[in-house]
């Protein structure tokens, strides 16, 4: 699908847990898992659009999974049905789904949830490929709408052992057992599981979140290292190969 | 009829995309019809390919924001491989936006680029992030004379020198390039400023320093342009903060020739667009035939 | 522990109000009890009474707003005697701030509140809004030299003096304020700006250009005074669109022994309490004994 | 009443013609007529807050009347009931009522008549005081809800003739009648009327609009130009007596 800057508005916008929010547009998308939109529901202030992963698309609206954090995502928080809202996209290169084949860990953490449950839709559809997925969570569990009752191995780990398994969900990972694995969630999450899957020969994808400015990859402020040089995560990426990349850490 | 001319090339409206800020052009035809700008001005180029800087590349501050991207880019020949002839295609006016820490790589690259089928080079003096050479061209104007006056010798191309506005006197500083053989001066780069991170207690950008942009600049911007459009006698681009055909407008009362939007393009891939309908619904409200009629007309 | 020591005069904690946005105080007695403020500095004096600037003086801008009051003010003998009685008894520096246009009136008015009971007298060598000198001397270094030096001998207080951004070298004139006697450093003032109404095709403001403050020339002035700190000995004291707890930890963080909240007055007007009980709260929560310890943590 | 910041939630804020809109405020507020509020209903931008005057109060509420020129009356109009709203005040001198003796006449233009309604309500109180109405607007009448119907005289022009006289009020306004009249309109109305007023010897009070930034009489940028020097319109006005003003033109 083109990218486009569209004008809509607001179709639904509800509280899910403590500060996390999940926010419906109306419209037909079309969208690769792990691609995302620069949002924007407000004119001056804050002065850029706030880059939103896709949590789930159907035939008649958009869905995003949001945690409030700051000025930006606050304002999201207080949209009401029908409000207008603005988006650029879908941006981003998404999750190549041909290289997601055989036995598949989809591994999120936090708000990270919130691109693999469309990941999860999309590639439960496919034949030859069984997926897993791995979630941890600081507390109570969220994002999980396509995957719970469907997902035949769902592992959870809550640091406060509300939900599942207590600790880092990646603790209680192990990466061997699988083709290929999918991680989206804080950095350093990221890295020690590249680590670990570089350790097991299991070839890894990661979605990067790095400060956006045009989100279109025209201004290079969001670059990654790889090693192949700086990459623009909003237009190269934001989903990399674990083996292309140079974490800081 | 919003169409200008800068030292010789005709624009079809005053609205050029500003370096750094427009990539080569091709990200935004998703969005509108490029060709509908005035002017396109490639991102930053060096002579030698650059990575640009490491560590946080941007942070957001009230109504703009700061960058040290650090002028990474592919370097002035890849540039004319790969990225002009696209650019050509655009049908708007192709502006070279050139960059450099050293006169030597400032000459070959403006020679380079000579032979290239752009429209106007974009004399950058006045990078904030590249640690050597980058800031000083642009704050003394002895120094800029200098390196202008040896870039205007290896170029026939128009030669627009962009402005610092961290420049220690920015009319004597544009003299000093129309001296040296600038063709139009363009300004302003972006302010000098810094961030802190209070919860590292460290500065946020690796450079400590990066460049502000946006709305946030715009007063001080256009007092710039208008008074450097009040010394010299050379066609002025200006540009700072500008988000709204009505900012454009006061750049042009203010003596401007064509007006660079940089940040606004963050804020909506087709704002030029809107810039430009708004700008051709001003003239035609006010019964403005040419943007001749108002230009400098605060003065 | 928020008290900081300004050249030999102890401060309760680091805000003060900035000069020109709080009267003389009396006007946000009915907000919050001014007594908690480190200091107040009063509004711009001169020597003899001013009514300030005809035409508009105020312009709103994103996230600032332009102003051209002009120095309007009662005079330094009618301020010593019908305003400085009552600052007196607001339990909190007094900081004179004054303002000139030739040095011969500096210099008067500097001897008469020398005799006073201010705390602190702080040199505006900045205001751009006085046509005649007041620009000058804050612009070029050799000038601020010699303003500074003569009130320095005309006065035994605790003497501060307040740059301008608009200053072609900012460290250099911090060091040549300090060399000519100055015991503390203040910035930043306003920036020089320019806004047009597109209507009337003319500029806002009677004197073209006017003063820019708030939030949006905050990354502006937190470099300035980073590089300033990093250039002389002397306390300084920082400012330049503080609006929240978080601005003023960075101006400290930067190097600043106090802050001066300005424009934020206006957005609420006990905004300096919310941020001397923001930097008390930030300081418990970081184990922070003494602002010392983070005084300049940058470098 | 000492003039307090204040943080309240909107009681109620509706469209009452095309760009003319009505807010209250609950709470128990003490107030002159003529005095306003400096109001603010955002967080950081616009920065400054809005000078509005006071147009009706009672026990339990303060009512504003606003037109929406700009940024700042556009957020004001977009405001629901319970919506967070800050106020700053009673702010300024407020009309004198001792001042306002035997037949005064009240002049309005536009959203002139904000504090005009106030002002009516509380001299229809006073003993001695036989209050007449005059009001001009472009089109559509509004903000008259304590005069019509209990004001024994009252006078509208509209420029579209659509209710009352066509054209200015002013016009057919005549000073000499009364022994006192307040205005508050635009800048160039009150001049028209404080000139007609000057040759019929007839005392005038106007409400003066200057650009605030503060609203609290510490910034000096909202002076007007009186004979007794230049003079702050938020502290010292905004009622002024026509005879001390210097205006331009
Ligand atoms: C490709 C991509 C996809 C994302 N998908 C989601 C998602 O589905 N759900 C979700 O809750 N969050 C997602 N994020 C993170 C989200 O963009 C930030 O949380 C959000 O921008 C914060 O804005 P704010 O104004 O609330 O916070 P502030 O802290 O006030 O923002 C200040 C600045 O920092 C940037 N910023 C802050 N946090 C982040 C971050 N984690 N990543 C990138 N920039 C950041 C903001 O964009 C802004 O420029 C994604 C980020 C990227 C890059
Ligand atoms: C004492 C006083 C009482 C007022 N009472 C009312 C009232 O009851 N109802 C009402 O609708 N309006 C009233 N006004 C005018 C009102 O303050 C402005 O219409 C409003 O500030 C416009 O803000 P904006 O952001 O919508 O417009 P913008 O045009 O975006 O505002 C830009 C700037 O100009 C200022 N400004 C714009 N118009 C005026 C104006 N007419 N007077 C003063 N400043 C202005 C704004 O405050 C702001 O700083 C009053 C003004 C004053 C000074
Ligand atoms: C991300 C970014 C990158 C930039 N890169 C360049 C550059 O390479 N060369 C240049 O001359 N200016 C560069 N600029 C400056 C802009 O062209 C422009 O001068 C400045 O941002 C002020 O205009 P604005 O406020 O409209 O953005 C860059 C600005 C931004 C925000
Ligand atoms: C309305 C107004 C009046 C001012 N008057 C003075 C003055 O008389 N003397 C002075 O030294 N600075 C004056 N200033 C500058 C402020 O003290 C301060 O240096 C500047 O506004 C930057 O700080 P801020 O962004 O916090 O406002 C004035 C500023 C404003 C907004
Ligand atoms: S955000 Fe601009 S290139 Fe990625
Ligand atoms: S608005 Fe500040 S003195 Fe009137």
């Amino acid at each position: 699908m083109k990218s486009k800057y569209i004008e809509a508005a607001v179709y639904k916008n509800e509280r899910i847990s403590d500060c996390v929010f999940r926010l419906s547009v109306k419209g037909s998308f079309d969208v690769k898992p792990g691609q995302f939109f620069m949002l924007r529901a407000w004119d001056q202030e804050p002065l850029l659009s706030r880059p939103i992963s896709v949590h789930d698309v159907d035939d008649e609206k958009i869905t995003f999974l949001y945690h409030v954090v700051g000025r930006g995502t606050q304002i999201l928080s207080k949209l009401r049905e029908g409000d207008d809202i603005s988006l650029t996209g879908p941006l981003g290169n998404g999750f190549d789904l041909d290289m997601l084949k055989g036995k598949v860990a989809l591994v999120g953490g936090g708000i990270g949830v919130a691109p693999l449950n469309y990941l999860y839709k999309k590639l439960s559809m496919n034949e030859g490929v069984q997926v897993s997925f791995h979630a941890g969570y600081r507390s109570q569990p969220f994002g999980l709408e396509c995957i719970q009752g469907s997902c035949s191995l769902l592992n959870i780990a809550t640091e406060d052992a509300c939900v599942g398994e207590k600790g880092y969900i990646i603790d209680y990972f192990e990466p061997k057992d699988y083709d290929m694995v999918v991680c989206c969630g804080p950095e350093i999450m990221m890295s020690k599981l590249m680590k670990k899957c570089e350790a097991a020969g299991v070839p890894i994808l990661v979605s990067m979140e790095k400060k956006m400015a045009c989100g279109i990859g025209a201004c290079l402020v969001c670059t990654c290292k790889t090693k192949d040089g700086k990459k623009r995560s909003c237009a190269d990426g934001p989903v990399f190969l674990g083996s292309e990349l140079i974490l800081n850490d | 009829m919003t169409s200008v001319n800068i030292c010789g090339v005709e624009l079809k409206n005053p609205v050029i995309a500003a370096s750094g800020t427009f990539g080569f052009g091709g990200e935004f035809s998703d969005y509108f019809d490029v060709s509908r700008l005035g002017g396109i001005s490639s991102k930053g180029l060096t002579l030698a390919p650059k990575q640009g800087n490491d560590g946080v590349r941007m942070h957001e501050v009230r109504s703009g924001m700061m960058n040290s991207v650090g002028l990474q880019n592919p370097g002035v020949e890849a540039f004319i491989k790969d990225e002009l002839p696209q650019m050509e295609k655009m049908n708007t006016a192709v502006i070279a936006n050139l960059g450099g820490s050293t006169i030597e790589d400032y000459v070959k690259a403006a020679a380079m680029l000579d032979k290239s089928s752009i429209d106007i080079l974009e004399l950058n003096i006045s990078c904030p992030n590249v640690k050597e050479g980058g800031m000083a061209f642009g704050i003394k104007s002895c120094v800029a004379y200098e390196v202008v006056g040896e870039v205007r010798k290896a170029t026939s191309k128009p030669l627009m020198v962009k402005l610092s506005p961290n420049a220690e006197d920015i009319c004597d500083m544009a003299i000093n390039c129309c001296k040296a053989g600038a063709d139009a001066i363009s300004l302003v780069n972006t302010f000098k400023g810094i961030a802190i991170d209070i919860k590292s207690r460290k500065p946020v950008f690796e450079n400590i320093s990066a460049g502000v942009s946006g709305p946030a600049i715009k007063p001080m911007a256009l007092r710039m342009v208008y008074e450097v459009c009040g010394c010299v006698d050379v066609p002025v681009v200006g540009m700072g903060g500008i988000s709204t055909y009505e900012d454009a407008i006061e750049f042009i009362m203010a003596g401007s020739h064509a007006i660079q939007v940089g940040t606004a393009n963050f804020i909506k891939p087709d704002i030029c667009l809107d810039i430009i309908e708004g700008i051709e619904a001003f003239m035609a409200r006010e019964g403005i035939k040419s943007l001749e009629e108002i230009r400098g007309i605060i003065k």
